[in-house]
């Protein structure tokens, strides 16, 4: 059990909800669903030059999900595709309990706890899902 | 009063396991309950003294086995206040049992023929009949709720017809814990010549139901919400309506003769219990309703009522939160949903758990048209049984507000 | 040979039963084989700890059994040697999951299509297809059985035609304890383009097996065979073939969204797993395998090859048993059906019962078809389990040759 | 458990098969079967002013069966349909454990020891039950 997995941390980000909105010039664009629980992430990105100029999200879903977009938000603008992918799996490294990757968003270390909770892994995951569709278009 | 939840406790050992140092408050019995000490025993002792393979066996393990079974079938009549024990058919559940009636009507229903449910219906009372739907084209109308979250039955008269040949309603409501009116169900179900089928999965745990009464034709429940083990369920139809089903699943055990080109199904209930039935496991069922029929029945639900109250009135009092259900005590069970402003409902429900160790529900509690109708994605279920107390309630206001103070 | 059944013995209380003053012989394994005290444990501490409805839920024992589940169906991926847990679909047993595939494929098939059995099915495997040909019209074709109980693949040629869409047989026979030679039956699918099934039922037991090896497209059994609690089996399906069946029931937890107008299903394996599963009992099931595959397999088939002989030899020296099946040790488990001249299959087990403790079955073994190939109306049936040991078939048949004197 | 379920009585009454055979002529007949073992009987009765005077049988059935039917056919002969009634009845009474009916026939007593087999009963009841349709035709 952790008395963690609402810690401060993620309830700010969620709350910051860092690039949350709408891209409506966007060509790279992914919904992705959850269909266990209803939940739901769009998430559309303008890229220059295999470069991240612009990452807007929008979320039907939890604190977790919310929280995981709002870093997407925050740290993906000047991030390159590979960065991208390479947070992307360390959110999967968190998930699996292992120590956060180097080199990836420290940020994404607040999610340390949910390794405990098999049922959110996909909160946490759905804004990257949405980000790794949104490249492959 | 006599009856004393603190000294049912005892019966439940998981209600003792403590979560990361903290005593459980176990508020999903609507989901699952918990299932006492008399239940559990009674199965080991029949794995253990009674086990083998029902009917045609002639050993004396065999025998026993039989001889429990059947009994398990006659409590769960009596349970019922059933005609025969005959008319008691053993399922994997609620679902399996409605499926069972819907898969078993197909060969009786034409395109056109209506099915009525409602609004509010657990998804295992819609998919059932929308296959029906898809197989034979019948339509699926739906009765509407009200803003209280009970069935309208105010529309019965324009939505039952001529063509309405069944009326599937849940007998009380996993989500909003209504309590149907069934009379002028059955009354606008004989008018117009319907069946009615209600799915009490969320009645049974309440004690001993009278089916005839009712006037219903049949009946659906499951073993794990009353108290007994996973895996077990009923049906029970009237002995007329039973005849007329057709069997969904064939194998041994529903036959009367079997040859490569031509084969005989089994009177039932035998006809609708293909397979080795899950034996052990009515065995329990039959214990755990007479353990519930042996509860003080006016005293539990007293109890439950003013944990009800509580509830409702500690929730009134946070802020945000809003009851989706009926706000008073009247024609309800202990099941509150509620959401909670700017928080999701597994938010909530993980908050509470991390922190207090209770045990709610979160989601669309598979009644997604009903979440539609009140515009959520969720709600958080919160579901009482006879062993809660004030404290558990007590945790439960506590986690909300609480929760409404870190996460909004 | 360092594998004991003595030892074995004491891990299942109930072989210590007494029966009248006289210890149990149990001989009845096909039909159920009895549960160790491993399992019956496991069941206990997921009841007592872990009980709640599994999927969906956040809080702590919804997160324990839904892991305990889940893990469940990784130990039965792995006894298999699936690709996939997903491959892996809980039932209720194995005439539920067969009932799945035949429901499953129903729209798949059209009239004409053909479905292969053989004469020596369980009605499990025999009814759900007969219920495809009144629901749909396809032909139900069945490979003949030569003397010795066995399949014979030598009409494989004539009886697999272009139109054969599925070949359903036993793995192994749970009359004759024929244990079928698959690599045929795979190449006859496969030149026609037709899936196979097997039904494990009776080979499970026995070990580990290798789906992926064998090269069928489904397969199917129950748990209540294998040491494992009632009211739970399994079909295995590969990815491709789960992917293209239907669901045959609907409810909760199988559906990835509700409207009232418009249903869509959840990916296998939860689109067949309509409603709460038995989840307990898949729990045990998961201990069981770990339980069998755990034996020494090789010193375990070797003794209980050792007792078939022993039975066969000894049901040879008396006058009037005839055996139904093979003669020899070939191909074949340790299910050894025969009949008594002049005595009937009931009077015989209820006599060996009665006089010995000996637990027989008797009668058609859900195999009608089968009797009527070899003209009989049933057969007395001994089948064995690791436990088993040569008192037990000493027993038996002391007591077949009592039943001869005082029956005849 | 009972040692006495085949005892030498029962025994005997199968093997003498009172009554086995056919009477092409009889007016009253009635087959009865037992869907669980497949066992069945039929029955062909000649009546003459309400008396048997004739009955006749064939079991395809087990021992248990074939000795109900056999006291049928050492035993109908002469009596009058009230008379098959009550034996059909202290038939079902032995079954359930009560002591045989005063005025019915001491073979039927041979039976006791089925009450305690639930599964057997059919078994017994069996040519009973076609007797009894028998007299309905
Ligand atoms: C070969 C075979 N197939 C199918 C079955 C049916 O299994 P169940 O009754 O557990 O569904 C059995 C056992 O009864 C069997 O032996
Ligand atoms: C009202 C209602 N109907 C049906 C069901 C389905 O029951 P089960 O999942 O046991 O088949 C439930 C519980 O999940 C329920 O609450």
């Amino acid at each position: 059990m952790s008395d963690e997995l609402y810690q401060q941390a993620i309830v700010e980000l969620a709350r910051a909800a860092h690039g949350a909105g709408r891209l409506d010039n966007a060509k790279r664009r992914a919904t992705v669903d959850n269909p266990l629980c209803g939940d739901r992430v769009t998430v559309e990105i303008i890229l220059a030059n295999d470069h991240v100029v612009n990452l807007r999200h929008t979320v039907k879903g939890c604190l977790l999900c919310k929280a995981a977009a709002s870093i997407l938000g925050l740290r993906a603008p000047g991030a390159d595709s590979d960065a991208l992918h390479a947070n992307a799996a360390a959110v999967d490294a968190v998930l699996a309990g292992k120590p956060l990757p180097r080199n990836t968003w420290a940020e994404i270390a607040s999610f340390q706890p949910v390794a405990q909770h098999k049922s959110r892994f996909d909160c946490v995951r759905l804004p990257f899902q949405a980000v790794r569709d949104a490249l492959k278009e | 009063m006599a009856f004393d939840p603190e000294q049912l406790r005892a019966e439940f050992p998981i209600l003792n396991t403590r979560l990361g140092g903290k005593a459980l408050h176990y508020l999903d019995n609507a989901a699952s309950a918990q299932i006492p000490v008399a239940v559990i025993d009674a199965v080991m002792r029949h794995e253990t003294a009674a086990r083998a393979n029902v009917s045609r066996g002639v050993h004396s393990l065999a025998e026993r086995a039989t001889e429990a079974y059947e009994a398990a079938r006659s409590i769960i009549a009596r349970y019922l206040n059933a005609a025969l024990p005959d008319e008691v058919v053993f399922t994997g559940g609620t679902t399996g049992a409605i499926n069972l009636v819907a898969q078993g009507s197909a060969s009786q229903l034409k395109p056109g023929d209506e099915i009525v449910i409602s609004e509010l219906e657990h998804h295992s009372n819609i998919v059932p009949w929308h296959m029906l739907r898809e197989r034979i084209g019948v339509a699926l109308r739906a009765l509407p709720v009200t803003d209280e979250g009970r069935v309208d039955l105010a529309a019965l008269d324009r939505t039952v017809t001529k063509r309405t040949r069944m009326i599937a309603l849940a007998h009380v409501s996993n989500v909003t814990g209504a309590v149907l009116d069934v009379a002028p169900v059955v009354a606008a179900a004989r008018a117009s010549g319907a069946q009615v089928l209600l799915d009490g999965a969320q009645a049974v745990p309440h004690g001993p139901v009278d089916v005839r009464a009712l006037g219903v034709d049949f009946y659906a429940f499951s073993g794990h919400k009353m108290f007994a083990p996973n895996g077990i369920g009923v049906l029970w139809g009237k002995r007329e309506a039973l005849a007329r089903l057709a069997p969904a699943f064939g194998g041994g055990g529903m036959i009367r003769e079997v040859a490569l080109d031509q084969i005989s199904y089994a009177d039932p209930p035998r006809r609708f219990e293909a397979g080795t039935p899950p034996i052990a496991q009515a065995v329990g069922l039959g214990e755990a309703a007479r353990w519930v029929a042996a509860l003080e029945r006016e005293a539990v639900a007293a109890h439950e009522l003013r944990l009800t109250g509580r509830m409702l009135d500690g929730l009134a009092d946070i802020r945000g939160v809003r009851v989706v259900g009926p706000q008073g005590l009247q024609a309800r069970r202990g099941v509150v949903s509620f959401t909670l402003d700017g928080v999701h409902p597994h938010d909530l429900c993980q908050f509470v758990d991390d922190r207090f160790a209770v045990a709610l529900r979160g989601g669309h509690h598979c009644a997604q048209p009903l979440m539609r109708r009140f515009g959520l994605a969720g709600t958080s279920r919160a579901s009482l049984a006879p062993y809660n107390t004030d404290a558990d309630v007590d945790a439960l206001l506590q986690g909300v507000a609480e929760a409404r103070r870190v996460l909004v």
